[in-house]
């Protein structure tokens, strides 16, 4: 079984892309630079010349724009930027422009547009690079919302994006870059709009996405030796969301939890609890509950980092709660879960 | 002989959409245009000259003030008056009404209010036809207010950079609504601003169909040649109100006497005077021109008023294209 | 008893605000102009000269980072943009900046700014000109983001907003400021973070806010005809959300009906519904559920207004649902309920 | 005589940023410095001439690279090694690291990492200090590659358009990270585009303290009397790793030589060496100047890595200020 890294799976797919499609382009600060956005761009402009593979100047609005306007030209642009946050300068142009474009003009345009957006944490990125912004992107019908967990997804669903005639928001953690996993060498796509069942089982369903799935995987690990059978939803897909897969899945478990490391008010975490409260409320047999980040933002000190980000211990509890146990003891969570600090463990090679 | 026309077109281009919007200012007090309608009367030469100077394949971006540059560039007339009466007829099928209009067949990708926004769109597209090689050049129109957003010097910046074949055209009507110039810009000079920026650039004067047309043309022919972005400033002035049928110049933002002095310049009635004076009109065949122009535009307005009102059906879709299906201009 | 258009409320709360503090000024695009922003900037630049009622360039990002500095040095600024929908251009400077400042300086620094939005509807505004994005600015910490819907609370709201050390995000509905209301002379605050019982009742709670919750309360009236007694809220305040006055009407009445005017989808009611179902799940006896607009965009056409909009019938039905009772029949409902259109209604001088 | 002592103390100025940063680079692989650190080391020279023309009162904004100009206005030495340590004796209490950095006692406002986003938030002190009559001048330091943002435009505009009292200080080190200026910009001249938006703009040898000092002694000046704003560039280069404390000639986007010959230039070298030749400077003075600026140093570092981190109560705090309380900074 070939297993790449989950950059090495972007940098494939992008070279899949450009390989297939003579329209297809990247663009974004630092893509051909010698750290290539942490290697994914790695080889692509020695490969496909800097008219299809470049750097651009400082200006997110203006450059949606012009990717936009590429696109409605006749090309299939791939942007790039190396935190979500900077998106939040080209809001414009994503939610009023692409988001609204094959509406407004009666689906005889339409805007084929990837826009890949890395989530960072830790070491010291605090409130300004390190936001997880997907509700903020979700909430403006006419954008595709992605964050794949697996290199296998990364993959698969990066040529689905690229591929896609509508504008698609790819959001990439940047602590997954570094894990790996089973990834063919052909051009395929994984589903854009699909919620993956990637852990079976009967008690609770946690429903979670991007790093907060790895780690809703460790906790049904832990919650196993607990004799709680937790299946594990990969999400996959913000928007649209998969509303029956977690339905499906809750009507065998009858219990909610959902991950997000997004804020908790008006936040992904919460849109699924309202959907599956209005549509499956005499399913559950409790109160479904989310663990996420705070309403709060993340100082830059290490000394936050435990404290701001909830992870493996907070959803073991608070699944454990809703099974009305007694929470792990803090020696007990010692032994058994990997303390995350402000970087990713060393020795985490993912994806499990 | 060609060059004669050639003014006599771009004079009834004018007319054409002065009668145009004189009918959408007649009857819009009627509430059955209900949406908002910006119009250029006062403008029209700046479109009905630059749009000469483009082909039908050249692609054209304009704002909320954009039934001038619409017609000129030869969109689909019944197409935009079915689309302010929201119809199903319309260009966009009653989706976008005035302020956004389309018609991909002669190159008119987009029009949109959001001020600014199709700045970086249009350069895209140039930039796009760069890499394609189309040969096309991109015409984008916008207000003085427009260069005031930073999306214009990210626009120039990139256009100079890539030396992309577009040519970016300003029309100063000295009002951003109802704010004059000096509360919202020092006394710059934005031909120096765009000429900083590594652009082509030159103040024209926008009553002068034929010498807004030479000037693009000359901007378009370098834009094609490979010799990069152009900017285009013309002075003009919009009679009526910022948005709306009616003349406001009683509201106290500007005086009468300022109105009255940039309605001497018509720039219509100055190329009529102009054309009667060569000979290149007479009155019969400019009555001719006029009665026909009647003709079509209240075609047009009989048909988007007894066209159907988009069905139920259709109003909750196009939010995205099926994936196999993606319409690209190219 | 004294009654002011919602205009005249906004006006006079800036009025008063002004003359009792010389570090207020206000800013936006027409505040000086003859139509003075819908009247609610009147006369205020004859009042306080140009030096601290002005206009400004086209330049959202720009001026609302202007208006942070100038805070920062010792004014009070009021921004104000004709449409909300502008506003996304600026969300750098009041999501990345404004939001985060006050966290990001320990608390050294702060940013008493108020920014007021628009929110658009109607006689084809379009995509670009009608969104109600509330959601999307609550999702950021702090922030406060409220949406008063008396004339009384739209001045005594303001007032305490431009008080208010931190940024506030205040919208007010188009459609609401057309309506009149009690409103007293003098300087007073409205709380900035309490949601208002305006209709007690026993069987359902209707929480909505802003032009929604008006049509909530006409819902309600519909619905006592159908001896149901329905208990209405209004929100006032988007950000922080009054989960507890929620919490404690759900307690008595057991049924959650949320209206909210944006998009489904990550949306205000999502969270209403999220929370409690989180910390109401045993007080509910049904699913709880929501009426917004569609995840979609209304079309400039009117012909799309009456179909895109949520109103009182869609109120009023959803809650019968909730009670298993038929649905207001086609004709029923042409004699009780006004027909929204695309603009409201004439005679509709509201508040009730 | 004052002048010698001020020559002098820019040089010192320069020599303490030196000293200050190569210890942070020497310390970075410690990993106990949890933050990303973007040094100024071979662009000292501007904050120390740039500084030394305004007063303490006056207000500082700057970017991701800002610890040389919080150390030239004057901020607490002890409060930015505390805060890139992240611990809660620093400037802001371990919220911010190297790149949120503030010190309100001497006017350092905010330095902030989102690029450009300082410079309207700069231009608005600014138009606060012309609007309560405060007599204070606004300095903003930003890279070359921030003049591409639209925000750069949009506060220069406004700052022409009020005649504000700010100097704009450009520091072109060539490179936005790792990308080149002639992959984002065009060659247009960055002084043409701020004198083109009405602004007094100039360009400066970024290795010359002197002459930048009096550069911006004449901008202050002005900006102090009501004469409006400026804007400087000046040519300067970054000697280590855009980000980290690192030297990265090798990874390949620019060349050993390019580096080679802007180091030869290096601004503190050159200021010593005119100071010994003139005399203003002995060799036993300069060696006492370093062993106590070493002192202090080494005391900050000592300080920092034995102060606390914030305690977890405190973390959660301040997302607003209690609304009784208001700090500001007038
Ligand atoms: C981003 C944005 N800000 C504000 C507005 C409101 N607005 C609509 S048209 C207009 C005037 C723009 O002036 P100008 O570019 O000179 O065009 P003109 O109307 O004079 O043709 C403004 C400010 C808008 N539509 N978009
Ligand atoms: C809005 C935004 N876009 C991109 C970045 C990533 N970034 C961080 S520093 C930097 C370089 C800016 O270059 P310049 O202004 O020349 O400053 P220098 O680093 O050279 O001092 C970039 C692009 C960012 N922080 N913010
Ligand atoms: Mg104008
Ligand atoms: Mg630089």
């Amino acid at each position: 079984m070939r297993t790449l890294l989950y950059t090495e799976a972007i940098r494939e797919a992008l070279d899949l892309a450009m390989a297939a499609d003579q329209r297809v382009y990247v663009m974004g600060l630092g893509v051909p630079d010698p750290k290539a956005i942490f290697g994914t761009t790695a080889g692509l402009q020695a490969k496909y010349g800097p008219q299809r593979v470049f750097d651009m100047p400082v200006a997110e609005n203006g450059m949606t724009g012009v990717a936009i306007g590429s696109a409605l030209a006749g090309m299939r642009p791939v942007m790039v930027h190396q935190r979500v946050d900077f998106a939040l300068l080209a809001l414009d142009q994503i939610a009023n422009s692409a988001a609204k474009w094959s509406f407004l003009f009666a689906g005889k345009q339409s805007v084929p547009l990837v826009i890949r957006l890395l989530i960072g944490r830790g070491w010291g990125q605090g409130p300004q690079h390190s936001q997880s912004l997907q509700a903020t992107f979700a909430h403006f019908p006419g954008l595709k919302v992605v964050m794949p967990t697996s290199p296998y997804d990364a993959k698969g669903m990066l040529l689905a994006a690229i591929a896609d005639p509508n504008p698609v928001v790819f959001l990439e953690h940047r602590w997954l870059h570094s894990t790996f996993g089973h990834v063919p060498p052909e051009h395929y796509h994984a589903p854009l709009s699909q919620a993956l069942v990637s852990r079976p089982g009967s008690d609770i369903t946690l429903v979670a996405s991007s790093l907060a799935h790895i780690e809703a995987l460790q906790a049904a690990n832990i919650l196993a030796q607990h004799n709680i059978s937790a299946e594990v939803l990969d999400l996959r897909s913000i928007q649209p969301l998969d509303r029956e897969t977690i339905h499906a899945s809750l009507k065998k478990t009858k219990r909610l939890l959902v991950v997000d490391h997004g804020w908790k008010s008006f936040g992904v975490a919460g849109e699924i609890i309202a959907s599956m409260s209005e549509i499956a409320f005499t399913d559950l047999i409790s109160a479904p509950q989310r663990v996420t980040a705070p309403d709060h933002y993340p100082a830059t000190t290490p000394a936050h980092a435990n404290l701001y980000y909830p992870g493996v211990a907070e959803i073991v509890n608070a699944a454990l709660h809703m099974f009305k146990r007694t929470p792990m003891s803090e020696s007990d969570m010692q032994l058994t879960i990997p303390l995350h600090r402000d970087v990713p463990d060393k020795n985490f090679r993912g994806p499990f | 002989m060609t060059l004669i026309s050639d003014k006599l077109a771009r004079f009834t281009t004018m007319l054409r959409i002065r009668m145009v919007e004189e009918m959408i200012a007649a009857r819009y007090d009627e509430q059955e245009m209900r949406c908002p309608v910006h119009l250029s009367i006062g403008q029209e030469a700046i479109a009905a000259g630059v749009c000469a100077a483009f082909t039908r394949s050249d692609y054209l971006f304009s704002t909320h003030r954009s039934h001038a540059h619409y017609l000129a560039k030869g969109g689909d007339l019944p197409g935009l008056i079915a689309e302010i009466y929201g119809r199903n007829t319309g260009c966009v099928r009653g989706r976008g009404g005035s302020m956004h209009l389309c018609d991909l067949d002669v190159g008119i990708l987009a029009t949109m209010p959001i001020v600014g926004s199709t700045l970086p769109i249009a350069t895209g597209a140039a930039f796009g036809s760069k890499l394609l090689g189309d040969q096309r050049v991109t015409v984008v129109f916008f207000g003085d207010g427009t260069t005031e957003e930073g999306v214009f010097s990210e626009s120039l910046n990139f256009a100079a950079l890539q030396q992309l074949p577009i040519v970016f055209i300003c029309e100063n009507n000295l009002y951003s609504v109802y704010s004059p110039l000096e509360v919202r810009q020092p006394a710059r000079d934005r031909v120096a601003l765009a000429a900083a920026h590594g652009i082509t650039a030159a103040l024209g004067d926008g009553d002068d169909v034929e010498a807004i047309f030479s000037l693009t043309e000359n901007a378009v022919a370098r834009a094609r040649n490979g010799g990069g972005p152009s900017f285009l400033e013309f002075a003009t002035y919009r009679w009526r109100e910022h948005c709306g049928p009616h003349y406001d110049n009683d509201i106290g933002y500007r005086s009468e006497a300022e109105f009255l002095a940039w309605q001497q310049r018509d720039p219509l009635a100055r190329t009529e005077r102009e054309l009667l004076a060569s000979g290149e009109l007479c009155a019969a065949t400019l009555s001719d021109i006029k009665a026909s122009l009647q003709d079509e535009i209240e075609t047009a307005f009989t048909a988007a008023r007894e066209a159907p009102f988009p069905d139920e059906s259709t109003l909750f879709t196009d939010l995205f294209v099926p994936t196999e299906l993606c319409v690209q201009a190219a």
